[in-house]
């Protein structure tokens, strides 16, 4: 074999008293897409942030082609040819699409003046391969979505020879991810060796050559994805057998009503959506990038004006003017956006998880009941199962997929009477994200609505009872327990006849 | 856990082990050693008179500067404290020589106090100006109104009755009752920012305020609360500074804004909101106090005093800094 | 008898000032030292940089606080001084007052140059060199009441001597040269025949002077106090004249009152003082004169060259 | 897409269409009406002589305006800058009156504020304090040094060579120097931090410093030059004030960093650093100053003054800021 492009040995890093990562070795050969599995906080991305000059190892070493090298910063790291696409999305709100997409090149670039009209040319080239965004919009208008499509266009556009991709698809929908794919792929065509994190296994078998797997930062295995199955991965990573990914589907008739929508517009990005919940099941909302399923949800909720439209819970009709107003009738929602709107990052994780509904946390005279407030917390944590070093511990040092728990925990801490969950499970591991299906569902069959928009079809299908399809910022239909599958989602999503759609490993996901 | 809660459950605050965990530690103890040195170098350092002198000295800016700290960490700031503290003298005291009793006239002028914090909170809030050009409008405005009130001159307010005199230059036992109102108002604030629901969600919205929106906070109405607080606060303190000095001066406080964020952001708050503390900002001021008298003491030469003086105060928070950096 | 004009060791007097760097105090401050070498007493200069009452308070406490025997003192604002000068008198801490005042105290004496008779003057002067006729205007610090007070007395001699001179504006430089300098350029936009401007104050007039000088020098600067700066464009015609206070009998002086203060004994006048147990040195008020800064006697108010002749270290000893 | 291209090809700027769509649009409208309404008021505004009034007395402090506002766009803050002005003048006129020629005093009197600058610099990039209390230590310490330079005293510079004082006292076919210098600066400036390939870093690393630290950017780097260049500008403007006024005043500038931030933000700077342009900045110092010669043209009070000009600069920036809004 030839001399790994890329060898990790014995690296090992703590924050304070928490050890990310625990001598660990990791080798990309040339030319390979590599995956890289673990549970939330398995120390994944601490790796990456090594690999890339974030941070520096506390013990072992780095070799790139043979040699050994302190990469001290990313600076450094984009000399030697390894580009990072990181899990938490770093760009400059204030600049455009095209100046961040370029940032490393105008940063080493040596003409003195810039040259916007080449540059807007050639960064549209760019992004028009993963979607069609204009290059002059400010990244701080787009959604995080696209904002997530920015961060992959700008590793494109860097020479060089080692691709770190961090859950690139967490937010991403069948179509961008499988653009992303073609590219990955063709890319290492070309010789480049690329590491793919991701939770989704389906993308991992379909995608990946041989394959990695981290338990509580210590390297457990790598074989080739040939030779293994996801079933083995995922044991692999979680140390035990996941029984059943999704809970089982409702098997009577939905009850009464728990939520109407009827004809509600904003007047900008949705129009005329009614919609219709009822107890005990859990209504999947799908569509493409872009297509206004977050903006539908925000409006319902009253986090953006309506211009039309009612919205009912348990028969009443209620009067939203903003969001505290739904919070108050028992409606909640998750946001898409973890970091912009999710969570308070330099908060306690107890802090975090009781910020939708202080009052049942204070006492007489105001005063907020700490103790009350770290048992909550705690008590969400461990059924979560987040990986921490205590609820006090602020939500900045948690890995992504534990943030996104925090997130979810502070939804759960009201007992809301409908949730809407704009992609709950984003970059949640295989076993979290079962356990958090099997706790909807179980919300659910107790009378507590639940609406999930996810991106991530497996998801759809195997966890909804039903699932509405948005397109362009209206309903384009509906899909029963019966009628769903991948191809009839997309049908309804793009508006034309997919004949050949590429179908990934169904059973697997 | 029951450790944890344990400690919890003491108020631990006050906790020795905890102490050392503090963000307020490394100031602590760099105001302890440089009176330690001072009690050395000065024999009239570590003297009643010369600690009272000090604490009246920031004692009335310290109630201005628990406004202020809880407004830096809703992300705001307030440039106009000192035009209100003046205005709210000025209010106070030409309604007093109006005829009005004072402990009526220093009600209206904190009341009138509050109004311009409301004002400034409309302008933040429902026509989305920023914090820093809403207050230097409203610093800029006040002070003319001062002007305007007076027509330039200090209201000599020699006729108060001793009653309202007496609580700024009267004293308990020996301890000034300025200094005991602003004990009283540090300890009530510390606690109830460290404590009560309502400041949590200032903490909420200064941390990220769309995710304190999406936490159904209405932040605009914490934002205009808590410029309403800092304004009436201000009043509050201008109204003691009246009883303090017998007099209402209508250029009375300008240039204190600068002093108090000092103060405040040496005590550890943010300019970009979500954090700090009501304790850390006294002991901002403190220090601050502390500083300029040693040096009045060891009769430094005027001419060396500002340089000194704001070597050590760099001294001090690079020290602070790097002792709470190695910490975390 | 032995000479009863000598201080008892450590005797201090202590002179105290708000924005102490600031060079109007220093030859005040060296006939004070003078007076109180000439005695054997000691003396310091002590205040605060700032230009803040409660700062100034508070070095006046601390002051305060070592016990001195006297303390000649500028209060910024008149009546936030009654209480601390008066905890001052009743510790046995002399207190004099000088160029301004806290009447409603129990300070003993108050000297100062009568800003009223300065801004007199100034406006006399002024009107006379443009033949009683022509339109001038004011710079002001509103808010500093010796200030304010030549200013009203300029404009109030105008008004009541000089019928033809027309006052045109009045703006705020508050001591601020780049502020007296925009000032005087709208003043004279607005005013194309103003003739002449009045400040109270040394700092607005390098603004002003050159301001005026920009516009052709035809407009008069006339202001109170000097430095070696408006000394220079004086000389040069380029500042028509100063005011200036006679800072040095102001120290002086000043130092004799707090020293009479505090050494009643040596005083027994005819009156009740003696039974009723008051302070029988009773000066209220001390005029210490103002001289009169032209291009013919401005060399003689250099502090530097002040400084050389008399060969100390100004306030820094 | 052709269309668009072109637009850009042509430098496009000054282009009225896009115009419109300026940021700076609301500004320029807002000072055209006032300049309007004044030249109904007074028959003594729209003149060529009170234009060059109100440039000549804003021309250097916009100088000091460039680099606040690029500081500003950096995510920093400088409070030092009136010190430096006076730092500046205080070291070139002492060195001139030891007997140095102006031109060289003057090119080490920048230089010194340079090396100020990087002292901030170091603090804010190694030891790692925010630029709000390096900034504000730095004022008291260098406005320190300008008193024990003088001695409290004004260094009079009457001797200064006429070829130096032109600089800041003569013109140019009518068209002063100062104005030419202040134009020349502001124009690079606004041109460089359009355009220039080094002044992006400064955007990106404002915006999110982290996104750019990950693009390979030495973050720290650029907050250090772009501290460093504020305070070149402001012991730049120090000079010229020396050259203007022949004196250099211990106490020149104090406040002044006030007004200078005022104006940036005016003009559209964040406090948050990422945003703000030269142009607008110039434009929110143009405000200031229309409102104030104003002031003075129309003969209101002085004890008016002050509240007239508040209420007219919340007008404005409200107007903008709405104007604005809509657009976006
Ligand atoms: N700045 C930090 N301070 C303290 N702990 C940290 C910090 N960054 C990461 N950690 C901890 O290091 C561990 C590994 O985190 P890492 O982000 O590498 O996980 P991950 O494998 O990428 O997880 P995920 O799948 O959720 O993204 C976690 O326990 C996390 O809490
Ligand atoms: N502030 C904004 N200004 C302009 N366009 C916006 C803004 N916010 C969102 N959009 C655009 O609105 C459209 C719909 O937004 P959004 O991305 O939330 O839809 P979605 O269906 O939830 O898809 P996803 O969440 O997967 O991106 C997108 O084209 C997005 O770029
Ligand atoms: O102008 C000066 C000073 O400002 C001080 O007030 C003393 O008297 C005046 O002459
Ligand atoms: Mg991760
Ligand atoms: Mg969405």
């Amino acid at each position: 074999m030839s001399t790994p492009i890329l060898e990790i040995s014995g690296v090992s890093k703590s924050f304070g008293a928490i050890k990310a990562l625990t001598g660990i070795d990791f080798s990309l050969a040339p030319g390979e897409i590599h995956a890289l599995c673990g549970e939330n906080g398995a120390g994944k991305s601490t790796l990456m942030n090594i690999i890339a000059g974030v941070l520096q190892p506390d013990k072992g070493e780095i070799r790139i082609a043979g040699e050994r090298t302190v990469i001290a910063n990313p600076a450094a790291a984009q000399r030697l040819g390894i580009a990072l696409v990181h899990q938490e999305i770093a760009l400059c709100p204030d600049a455009t699409v095209a100046e961040n997409i370029f940032m490393p090149a105008i940063n080493s670039r040596r003409a003195p003046l810039m040259n916007f009209r080449r540059l807007h040319a050639e960064a549209q080239k760019v992004m028009d391969l993963l979607a069609p965004i204009p290059v002059r919009t400010k990244v701080g208008d787009l959604s995080i979505s696209n904002q997530q499509l920015v961060e992959i266009a700008k590793a494109l556009t860097l020479d060089c020879r080692v691709l770190i991709l961090d859950e690139p698809t967490a937010a991403l929908t069948e179509p961008e991810a499988q653009r992303l794919f073609a590219i990955v792929r063709e890319l290492r065509s070309r010789g480049i060796s690329i590491i793919y994190i991701s939770h989704r296994m389906a993308e991992i078998f379909s995608l990946c050559d041989r394959v990695t797997v981290f338990r509580d930062g210590r390297y457990v295995a790598t074989d080739e994805i040939v030779s293994t199955t996801p079933d083995e991965v995922v044991r692999k990573m979680v140390g035990r057998e996941i029984a059943q990914l999704y809970p089982d589907k409702l098997n009577e008739a939905p009850g009464r009503t728990l939520l109407k929508v009827s004809g509600l517009s904003d007047g900008e990005r949705c129009f005329g959506v009614s919609l219709e919940l009822r107890a005990g099941e859990i209504l999947g909302i799908g569509g493409l990038i872009g297509s206004g399923r977050s903006e539908m949800a925000q409006t319902m909720c009253g986090l953006r004006s309506v211009a039309a439209g009612e919205v009912e819970i348990d028969g009443q009709p209620i009067r939203i003017s903003c969001y505290a107003d739904a919070v108050k009738a028992g409606l909640v929602y998750l946001s898409e956006d973890r970091k912009g709107s999710g969570v308070f990052l330099d908060m306690s994780i107890a802090a975090n998880v009781s910020a939708l509904d202080l009052g049942k946390l204070t006492g007489k005279l105001g005063l907020l009941d700490r103790r009350a407030e770290t048992a909550q917390a705690t008590e969400l944590a461990k059924r979560l199962g987040v990986r921490m070093g205590g609820v006090g511990a602020a939500v900045s040092t948690l890995s992504g997929g534990n943030q996104q728990k925090v997130a979810i925990a502070k939804q759960l801490s009201v007992d809301p009477r409908v949730m809407v969950m704009d992609e709950p499970t984003r970059g949640i591991d295989v076993g979290a994200k079962a356990e958090i299906h099997r706790l909807l569902r179980e919300l659910a069959s107790r009378g507590v609505g639940i609406v999930v928009i996810s991106s991530e079809m497996p998801e759809l299908i195997g966890l909804c009872d039903r699932v509405l399809v948005v397109r362009e910022g209206r309903v384009a239909g509906e899909l029963a327990a019966d009628e769903l599958g991948e191809e009839a989602i997309i049908m309804l999503a793009s508006g034309v006849q997919s004949n050949s759609h590429n179908a990934r490993a169904q059973n697997v996901a | 856990m029951t450790a944890q809660m344990k400690s919890e459950s003491q108020g631990a605050r006050w906790n020795l082990a905890r102490l050392g965990s503090m963000r307020e530690a490394g100031l602590i103890v760099i105001i302890l050693a440089l009176c330690i040195a001072m009690s050395f170098a000065s024999p009239h350092f570590l003297t009643w008179g010369n600690f009272r002198a000090m604490l009246m000295s920031f004692s009335i800016e310290g109630i201005v500067v628990v406004g202020m700290t809880i407004l830096l960490i809703v992300g705001g700031i307030d440039l106009s404290v000192g035009s209100v503290v003046a205005f709210s003298m000025v209010v106070s005291g030409a309604l007093f020589l109006a005829g009005l009793d004072p402990w009526t006239a220093s009600l209206i002028g904190i009341a009138v106090s509050a109004l311009i914090g409301a004002v400034m909170g409309f302008f933040v809030t429902v026509v989305g100006l920023n914090h820093f050009i809403t207050s230097l409008a409203a610093m800029v405005i006040v002070r003319g109104l001062c002007l305007i009130v007076t027509k330039g001159t200090p209201l000599s307010l020699f006729t108060l009755p001793p009653a309202f005199k007496a609580i700024g230059q009267g004293s308990f036992h020996g301890v000034p009752y300025v200094i005991i109102i602003f004990v009283v108002v540090v300890a009530v604030f510390d606690f109830l920012l460290r404590r009560a629901t309502a400041f949590r969600k200032v903490f909420y919205t200064g941390s990220n305020e769309k995710a304190a929106q999406y936490s159904g906070i209405r932040t605009k109405q914490v934002k205009f609360w808590v410029t309403v607080l800092s304004s009436t606060l201000a009043g509050f303190a201008g109204v003691i500074y009246m009883s303090r000095f017998g007099a209402a001066t209508p250029t009375f406080g300008a240039g204190m804004e600068l002093n108090i964020i000092a103060a405040a952001v040496i005590g550890g708050a943010s300019l970009n909101g979500g954090s700090g503390t009501i304790f850390g900002a006294i002991l901002g001021m403190a220090l601050l106090s502390v500083v300029t008298s040693s040096l009045i003491l060891l009769d430094i030469s005027v001419y060396w005093q500002d340089m000194i003086k704001g070597c050590i105060l760099l001294a001090a928070v690079s020290i602070d800094h790097l002792l709470h950096r190695r910490k975390a | 008898a032995e000479n009863p004009f000598k201080c008892a060791p450590g005797e201090k007097y202590v002179m105290n000032v708000m924005v102490s760097g600031v060079e109007y105090w220093f030859p005040v401050y060296e006939m004070f030292k003078q007076a109180g070498q000439q005695f054997g007493c000691e003396t310091a200069y002590t205040g605060t940089p700032e230009y803040d009452v409660n700062k100034q308070i508070a070095t006046f406490d601390q002051a305060l606080a070592q016990k001195p025997a006297g303390i000649l003192v500028h209060p910024m604002n008149s009546d936030p001084f009654i209480e601390p000068i008066n905890r001052a008198i009743e510790q046995g801490t002399a207190v004099v007052t000088f160029a301004a005042d806290s009447p409603n105290s129990k300070r003993v004496s108050y000297i100062t140059s009568d800003n009223v008779a300065e801004g007199t003057y100034a406006a006399d002067a002024v009107a006379k060199s443009m033949d009683g006729k022509g339109e001038y205007a004011v710079l002001e610090n509103p808010g500093q009441d010796n200030h304010d007070k030549r200013v009203n007395a300029f404009v109030a001699r105008m008004e009541a001597k000089w019928p033809d001179m027309k006052l045109v504006g009045r703006a705020a430089s508050n001591q601020d040269p780049t502020k007296a300098y925009q000032a005087v350029l709208s003043l004279a936009q607005a005013h194309p025949d103003l003739g002449a401007v009045f400040m109270p104050e040394a700092n607005s007039a390098i603004g002003a002077a050159q301001a005026a000088k920009e516009g052709g020098g035809k407009i008069k600067v006339m202001l109170a106090d000097v430095n070696a700066k408006i000394l220079d464009m004086i000389k040069a015609g380029e500042i028509f004249g100063s005011v200036n206070p006679n800072q040095g009998m102001q120290g002086y002086m000043g130092f004799m009152l707090l020293w009479m203060a505090k050494h009643p004994e040596l005083i027994d006048p005819m009156n009740d003082a003696k039974r009723s147990g008051f302070n029988p040195m009773s000066v209220p008020f001390v005029d210490n004169g103002f001289s009169i800064v032209t291009a013919d006697n401005a060399d003689d108010f250099y502090w530097d060259k002040y400084l050389k002749r008399r060969g100390t270290k100004g306030i820094e000893e």
